[in-house]
């Protein structure tokens, strides 16, 4: 018999025979002819969305289709942080939910994401930062998400390893979340199709959206490389493609596609263990549980379909790390690679429905998209099931642009890639 | 080199008498772990190892197991060390591209106490729960064990070497160089290539990541060109390092191809020296710009997958030769040697000719090649039809258990397997854009796909893996390289070589191993573990490399992944194209993250600009805040001042009293003229200025289109068509692009020049009630600045001291004031002359703290207002708003959301108790509403202790502010701790009926 | 500036502080009008593209699409500010820049190594001469880069609050040629 | 990415700053339905996985806006044009368009 659950026994009982007796994670499912729910996107927020469709709104028949492979999109290129320290009223709800699901997803899922709460710590480097943080941070305590502001002193402790003697914009202190932190990227996807797999959603990889069928205003199946598949409701998760996918339905989205890029490091014994953002340059830093250092920065710049950056951000990037932390100038960077990012116009998420009945929209994931994921899908399955917002993610309208509801946590204005 | 002596070889087991291209007159003294081996110049630190018959030099990832040098290679998985100590210590340093330098220390790392005995090897005792993916299904139980237990176990476990612990006491810099014609790798196609290109007059840059050339030319035993092939390398080197267009980099690693024919490559320029010299950098990243590209970076040997074939003491046979001919070291005495393909099997020749004694050729393939057969009969060595199906033997080799076809087992003694699976092109840098590899079934490797533009790939790396194919495929892709960079052609004859063949039978996996048999041998990943990954539906390669960490680690797979991939293929029983291929990311092999920042660290991270005054500021003791780039004096403390606030207070009193001084240069300055110039400020402020009046001044604000407030300056006019314009410090670069957006794009039918004149003005706010009284001395006295002659907002053109200088009265801090511009060489000058003339007014000088007390004390924004959020009504500037042209962010202004009467809009505020003191980033409550979101009100933006009113002052966005002033409200700021009783008044806190403005 | 140059005989750096600099752009319509100016007051072309020319005791410089940068001596308190607004009034908009920015000279064997280690553009004798004109930036400062002539000599126009950084990244950048001869 | 700018020749990318779509026209304010053509200007985008003209301001040159028509999906770049060139071009096909 395999096995499928995962425990101490189980674990134990399959080391003594080999590991022989484990199951697929997830059944590699033939496309059906009609679905309840047909989920666009196999990355994390299409399994996420379709495990708590499942979960919640059952019983559904519910297909998951994934043009590659599942998680190989931006759930499978990113640096893994998790954390809810946003300043607007908008956003810190929802992604306070989504720390919380965080917090229980191993129980959840029977599935160790490596959810690692270590804290994640924003430097300030001047007065006017610093008093950002504070609003920042009192924001978050309205919100009962608890939040430190810490002192230069407080920092030192912390974080002794950067450079407090000889630096351009010297550390004057931090907003520290200690709830925040990371989590193992590519088993948050795994995770949930094994957990979706399991409530009986079929996950259909190789199978790419060609169009949407719609009749009267609405939709009645989407077509795909494998057949069409006849469904009244389709949720939209493809952030990176967001733009792309809308346009079969002749939708235009205020989003543009733009290029990320994420660092790692050789494995070298572990010295940091929070996550840490300059704030005088772009450049943010982790280290995983197998000795990585997992950084990054800011956006390339311009639009881009292409999974890669360019020279010039990678040196940028390492001009901040070397500012930050001149220790680790004799680390060796391992890989550099780059995401799609759906960068939307004030730098925040869409979860909304759309002018095309049954189509459901969830994009404009920005860089934020990883932490967002538990929440994301929980969202989207209950705007999916319900067709009405869920209360958290009642602020991330399509069409708040038209009437000036901006949720511009930069401040930076319709200029994606300068969120 | 001074420091090496010359007294002897000491004891190199395994070194030759002669042979290789190390230098034996020298003796370079090194340790590891602690104890101290000798080698010579031109060795690497595994040659040394080596030669000094030392096998074990680290242990694996995960189970702890010993390991040796599989490779001499960048590719080498196994053999890192810590070089180095302090804080040059470098952790996972490949042993096998270390150069050797007298004094070297290494140490092997992951291991405790000792590399030979490692208590850490008992994770190799629980291997059966240790497999791929083990993480996922467990430590959840209980769930509060995860952060508190079974983490920090797997973080103390995790790693290999340690960073240092101090700053990285070396240099680092970057610098760009372009070529017509860039080859990438130095061995006989790369030589090739770069010899012929060179010879059409093009400009050739040839990189290589080793210190000598040659490659397989160094490494092999060949004859090129009637020389033995080391010789014909010397002669090529000697070609191109006569020819001043071409530029030989040697220790540099092209790692990594970008957009636009860029290449971003790291030449190691003091790494084989104990430290830099005096002003040499440690590394150079080099951004290489070509119009033409040769790939020729070789090929990378796969070894064979069977039991226990980690344990040193197996090596690739290419590694084996390489050892032998470059080194002069023989790295075992009995061997055997086991091959799937015909250049493998030549390795006995060369271990012969060192002496060796090859105990057995184990070919994999059913029937000996004729290559084979005729190596059999020349050698004599004895040729078994089979497989290696073991490696015997606890921390290094001593046997190999054979499996002949046909079933019959031996075990033959033996101190050194060298293996050959057959041969991967090293094609990293055509995917790092994008192409896809596409596979080969004749060589059994994945080939080159779609290319990056203007690139093009020859010898090894395209397949020809045979010497004269490389040699002639590198001499013609130099040639047509350099033709398409607008060279003309110079005929380059193929010079002949020794006959080789590449015939391989692919064998990925011994079947029924005796033992773990690895695949990826740094991250412990076996053949088993892909079985694993397989059942458990992690299929597609990526699944597979994510799952298992197949090829993460820091050698990249680039000995493992192809093995893999063919491995899932048959289990799966689809081909190996079906199956997927594998895509590079850069860099090629690792790269220092110092060498990425170059330059750019400490206080180099970024320019500093230094304003006009800042000599003087210093000589005055100012302290200095970093404002955007500019470093500017904050406050000028005096003798007797107990802390910044008093300082700050004295400022600001003096300013109101008497007279300050501040110099206000970083503020940006525009200078806009042209027959249009009217027209086109109309567009881009959202305030009417076609009515400003030359020889005035007026407040000016500008949107972005969605009707958010961008920037604040002030307007003067000149002339006709010439006006001034300042902008806010931090957006003096924003405006200009912005304007130049605006002129170039939106309306490029406006007639109109925008110079940015920031930098040409020395600028002084001369602010007090005597202010007047300090110009009149030193303003030339033909000029007119009575109050009458000059009043408010009013500007001009002057002199001081016959020097043109312009003067214009704007007040930032409320009181009579004026800002006074000089030519910026003059600025020096004018600060201490201003400080001179007031001297008998008391004048002092002031910083940025006092401007802001100031401002605040007069309800002006500044950047905290100013955040990219607020319409002009939010700040109190909805009056100003033009409702008749047409201007940026006119339209947009208008959404309901922006002009909604909820919407928090600026206030200022008081404590309630005068002694309690106001944060910034506090938010506002209701009196007697609970602090929750919901009841969330606005929050403080800017705060000062008012020396004028004699307590705190804020300023604020408040729901409805305006209509609220007289009511109580709380500021809370948790994390601050604090929750202050605030009274909401008036944002102007010093004469508000603005009479001292205007004198 | 902060002067303390690498001693080394292949490079010589100097900043040139006796400078009067405007610039200046033609007025729509009026583009042959401001090349007659130029040409009649001082018999030079002016450059369409990135070059530099040199007329009667004044070189300018071109600083973008239609803008000009005129440089000279400022020898008896010469101002090419009120000189060219009255040489070229009606016909172009001119701009002091004798102070906004300082021109360092960079000469020698060497200039162009050190010089590689920032300004990411080819200076090569086939890509860049003496005459040619390059707007770019070294070591993220920006600069408007002329060479004068094969020594070869280049001259750097950089903004002036920025010239501390420049120098400390230009003798960082020399110090390795410094014990070369 | 190198960048051929029409003034200065090809540089690299860190001399030039992107700034969005340049298939998109800025309306005329009078207009009668000038906030939906004012939303749909500033908010909504196209963006396409292909051949796509773009805005790109040559910061660290000659400050001059460039229209690159670039594929997205490949970064190869088949024209660059100064954008005032482009817009005075365009100015009357707009009017008519309108």
């Amino acid at each position: 018999m395999p096995s499928t659950h995962y425990s101490i026994f189980s674990v134990l009982r399959e080391a003594l025979r080999g590991h022989t007796g484990w199951g697929p994670a997830w059944r590699d499912a033939e496309p059906k002819a009609e679905y309840d729910v047909v989920i666009v996107g196999g990355g994390g927020h299409g399994l996420a969305t379709a495990y708590y469709l499942a979960k919640h709104y059952g019983p559904l028949s519910i297909a998951v289709v994934e043009k590659g492979w599942i998680g190989g999109g931006n759930v499978g290129r990113n640096t893994t942080i998790v954390r809810s320290n946003y300043l607007l009223p908008g956003n810190i709800p929802f992604y306070e939910l989504s720390m919380k699901l965080w917090e229980g997803l191993e129980q959840d899922l029977n599935y160790n994401a490596m959810v690692s709460q270590r804290g994640v710590l924003n430097l300030y480097h001047s007065d006017a930062q610093r008093d950002a943080y504070a609003r920042r941070g009192n924001a978050m305590r309205l919100h009962s998400v608890h939040a430190d502001l810490l002192d230069q002193a407080a920092v030192r402790r912390m974080v002794p390893f950067l450079d407090f003697e000889n630096a351009r914009f010297p550390v004057q202190g931090g907003l520290l979340q200690r709830r925040g932190g990371t989590v193992r990227h590519d088993a948050v996807a795994w995770g949930y199709a094994r957990g979706a797999d399991r409530l009986g959603v079929d996950i259909i990889q190789n199978c790419e959206v060609k169009g949407f069928r719609r009749e009267g205003g609405r939709v009645t199946g989407v077509e795909t490389s494998r057949g069409t598949i006849g469904t009244k409701k389709i949720g939209m998760a493809v952030a990176g493609s967001s733009s792309r996918v809308a346009a079969m339905a002749d939708l235009r989205l205020p989003i543009e596609s733009h290029v990320l890029q994420a660092f790692v490091s050789e494995s070298i014994k572990p010295f940091i263990d929070g996550v840490v953002t300059f704030g005088a340059g772009h450049f943010y830093i982790s280290q995983s549980d197998k000795g990585g250092l997992v950084f990054g920065g800011d956006l390339d710049g311009y639009n881009s379909y292409a999974q890669r950056g360019n020279l010039p951000v990678v040196e940028d990037v390492l001009e901040g790390g070397m500012a930050l932390m001149p220790r680790i100038g004799r680390v060796r960077l391992l890989r550099h690679w780059g995401g799609i990012m759906d960068m939307s116009m004030d730098g925040s998420p869409i979860i909304d429905t759309t002018p095309v009945e049954g189509l459901y929209l969830n994009a404009g994931w920005c860089y934020g998209g990883f932490k967002a994921t538990p929440a994301s899908g929980y969202c989207f399955a209950h705007l999916i099931a319900r067709d009405e917002p869920h209360p958290v993610a009642r602020a991330y309208r399509l069409d708040r642009f038209a009437t000036g509801h901006a949720i511009d946590e930069k401040g930076m204005g319709p200029q994606p890639n300068l969120h | 080199m001074a420091t090496a002596d010359r007294r002897g070889n000491g004891r190199q087991p395994n070194r030759l008498e002669t042979g290789g291209l190390i230098d034996r007159s020298l003796t370079l003294h090194f340790t590891f772990d602690g104890k101290t081996y000798v080698g010579h110049p031109g060795d690497t630190l595994a040659s040394a190892l080596l030669a000094n018959g030392v096998r074990l030099t680290g242990r694996s990832f995960k189970y702890h197991r010993p390991r040796g040098i599989l490779s001499a290679g960048s590719e080498e998985p196994n053999a890192l060390v810590e070089l180095r100590a302090g804080a040059r210590r470098e952790p996972n340093t490949k042993a096998t591209v270390a150069e050797l330098f007298d004094g070297l220390a290494a140490a092997s790392q992951n291991r405790w106490p000792s590399l030979a005995f490692d208590l850490m090897s008992v994770n190799s005792l629980l291997s059966p729960i240790f497999v791929a993916g083990f993480y996922y299904k467990t430590f959840m139980w209980p769930a509060a064990l995860w952060e508190k237990l079974y983490e920090p176990l797997i973080r103390r476990a995790a790693g290999l070497g340690r960073a240092s612990d101090d700053s990285d006491p070396d240099t680092y810099e970057k610098a760009t160089a372009f070529a017509d014609v860039l080859v990438i790798g130095a061995g006989p196609t790369g030589l090739a290539a770069a010899q012929a290109a060179a010879r059409t007059s093009a400009r050739v840059i040839l990189v290589d990541e080793n210190a000598a050339l040659g490659g397989r030319a160094i490494d092999d035993v060949a004859e090129i060109g009637g020389n033995p092939s080391h010789e014909w390398v010397k002669i090529v080197e000697a070609e191109l390092d006569r020819n001043p267009e071409v530029r030989v980099l040697r220790r540099t690693t092209a790692f990594g191809c970008y957009d636009g024919s860029t290449y971003g490559a790291v030449e190691r320029v003091s790494d084989h020296l104990a430290r830099p010299g005096p002003g040499v950098p440690r590394q150079r990243l080099w951004r290489l710009v070509a119009k033409q590209v040769v790939l020729a970076t070789g090929a990378t040997e796969r070894p064979l997958v069977f039991g226990n074939n980690d344990r040193p003491g197996v090596m690739l046979a290419g590694a084996v030769r390489t050892y032998i001919n470059r080194f002069g070291v023989v790295p075992g005495r009995r061997v055997v040697v086991f091959t799937n393909n015909d250049y493998g099997a030549t390795t006995v020749t060369d271990l012969t000719n060192a002496g060796a004694e090859v105990v057995a050729l184990v070919d994999s393939r059913p029937q000996p090649t004729a290559e084979v057969q005729r190596l059999a009969d020349t050698t004599g060595v004895r040729l078994i039809s089979g497989v290696v199906t073991g490696a015997l033997g606890r921390q290094t080799v001593s046997g190999a258990r054979i499996r002949a076809h046909g079933g019959d087992t031996v075990e033959l003694t033996c101190d050194l397997i060298a293996v050959s699976g057959g041969w991967n092109p090293n094609i990293q840098l055509t995917t790092h854009l994008g192409g896809r590899p596409v596979w080969d079934d004749r060589l059994c490797a994945f080939l080159p796909g779609a290319l990056p533009p203007r690139m093009s790939v020859a010898g090894a790396a395209a397949g020809d893996l045979i010497l004269d194919k490389s040699l002639a495929g590198g001499i013609a892709a130099g040639s047509a390289a350099a033709t398409e960079s607008g060279h003309k052609a110079v005929a380059v004859p193929v010079p002949a070589s020794t006959a080789e063949s590449d015939a391989i039978t692919p064998l990925w996996r011994v079947a029924e191993p005796d033992g773990k048999a690895f695949v990826d041998q740094q991250n412990d990943v076996t053949a088993k573990d892909i079985e694993l990954a397989e059942r458990e539906g992690f299929r597609a390669v990526e699944h597979l490399k994510r799952y298992t960490t197949l090829g993460m680690a820091t050698d990249q797979g680039r000995t493992a992944n192809v093995n893999a991939l063919a491995i899932m293929a048959e289990i799966t029983g689809r081909s190996i194209p079906e199956t997927g291929c594998t895509v590079a990311r850069p860099p090629y092999t690792p790269v220092a993250l110092g060498a990425l920042a170059g330059h750019h660290r400490a206080k180099s991270f970024k320019p500093t600009r230094l304003p006009p005054s800042y000599r003087w500021a210093k000589e005055q003791g100012a302290v200095f805040v970093e404002t955007g780039l500019w470093l500017r004096p904050s406050y000028f403390p005096r003798p007797g001042e107990r802390d910044w606030l008093e300082t700050v207070s004295r400022e600001v009193t003096t300013v109101r009293n008497a007279v300050g001084i501040c110099d206000v240069s970083t503020l940006g300055k525009v200078d806009i003229q042209g027959p249009d110039a009217a027209t086109f400020l109309d567009r881009i402020y959202m305030n009417g200025l076609k009515t400003l009046a030359v020889g005035k001044a007026r407040y000016g604000g500008m949107l972005r289109e969605d009707g958010i407030l961008m920037d604040d300056g002030t307007v003067a006019r000149f002339g006709e068509s010439h006006y001034f314009i300042t902008t806010t410090t931090a957006n003096a670069v924003k405006v200009v692009q912005h304007m130049e957006y605006c002129a170039q794009w939106l309306w490029p039918e406006l007639d109109v020049q925008i110079v940015s004149a920031t930098e040409q003005w020395a600028q002084y706010a001369v602010a007090g009630p005597k202010s007047r009284a300090l110009l009149q001395k030193v303003v030339d006295p033909t000029f007119d600045i009575s109050d009458a002659g000059f009043p408010y907002l009013g500007i001009g053109e002057i002199t001081v001291g016959g020097i043109k200088a312009r003067l214009f009265r704007l007040s930032f801090s409320g009181e009579r004031a004026y800002e006074i511009g000089v030519p910026a060489r003059y600025g020096d000058a004018l600060i201490r002359r201003l400080m001179e003339a007031g001297a008998e007014f008391g004048v002092c000088a002031y910083g940025t703290e006092a401007l802001g007390v100031m401002r605040i004390e007069k309800g002006h924004i500044s950047g905290p207002e100013l955040n990219g959020t607020t319409t002009p009504r939010d700040v109190g500037l909805g009056g100003m708003v033009s409702t008749k042209k047409d201007f940026v962010g006119h339209v947009l202004g208008k959404r309901p959301g922006l002009v909604d009467p909820d919407r928090p809009a600026l206030i200022g505020f008081r404590p309630v108790d005068r002694s309690a003191r106001l944060r910034s980033g506090a938010h506002f409550i209701a009196r007697n509403a609970t602090p929750t979101a919901e009841n969330d009100e606005g929050y403080m933006t800017s705060v000062a202790y008012s020396p004028s009113n004699g307590h705190w002052i804020g300023l604020g966005l408040l729901k409805r502010g305006p209509e609220r002033i007289g009511e109580i409200v709380r500021a809370v700021d948790p994390v601050r701790g604090a929750d202050t009783l605030v009274e909401v008044v008036s944002p102007v806190f010093v004469d508000p009926e603005g009479g001292r403005v205007r004198g | 500036m902060d002067w303390h140059p690498p001693a080394t005989l292949d490079l010589a750096v100097s900043a040139r502080e006796t400078l009067t600099m405007a610039s200046f752009a033609a007025i729509r319509g009026k583009e042959e009008a401001l090349r007659e100016a130029i040409r009649a007051g001082y018999g030079a072309e002016l450059p369409y593209h990135a070059a530099r020319v040199a007329g009667v005791g004044i070189t300018f410089v071109w600083a973008g699409p239609n803008q000009w940068l005129a440089v000279a001596e400022r020898e008896n308190g010469r101002d090419l500010e009120a000189e060219l607004k009255e040489q070229l009034a009606g016909i172009a908009s001119v701009v002091d820049q004798s102070d906004g920015r300082v021109v360092v000279r960079i000469s020698g064997p060497r200039a162009r190594d050190v010089l590689a280690k920032g300004v990411p553009i080819d200076l090569h004798p086939r890509a860049f001469k003496p005459g040619d004109v390059a707007i770019t930036h070294a070591s993220h400062i920006g600069i408007i880069l002329w060479q004068t002539d094969d020594a070869p000599t280049y001259e750097a126009a950089l903004f002036r609050s920025y010239a501390d950084s420049f120098a400390h990244w230009l003798f960082e950048s020399a110090a390795e040629y410094a014990s070369t001869r | 990415m190198r960048i051929a700018c029409p003034h200065c020749g090809e540089r690299s990318l860190d001399e030039f700053l992107y700034s969005g779509d340049a298939t998109v026209r800025r309306p005329d304010f009078a207009s009668p339905t000038a906030m939906d053509e004012f939303i749909a200007y500033t908010f909504e985008r196209t963006n396409p996985a292909g051949p796509h003209r773009e805005l790109w301001y040559h910061a660290a040159g000659c400050h001059a806006w460039l229209v690159v028509t670039r594929n997205v999906a490949t970064h190869a770049i088949s024209s660059v044009e100064p954008a005032r060139d482009v817009a005075l071009a365009g100015k009357p096909e707009t009017k008519d368009g309108a």
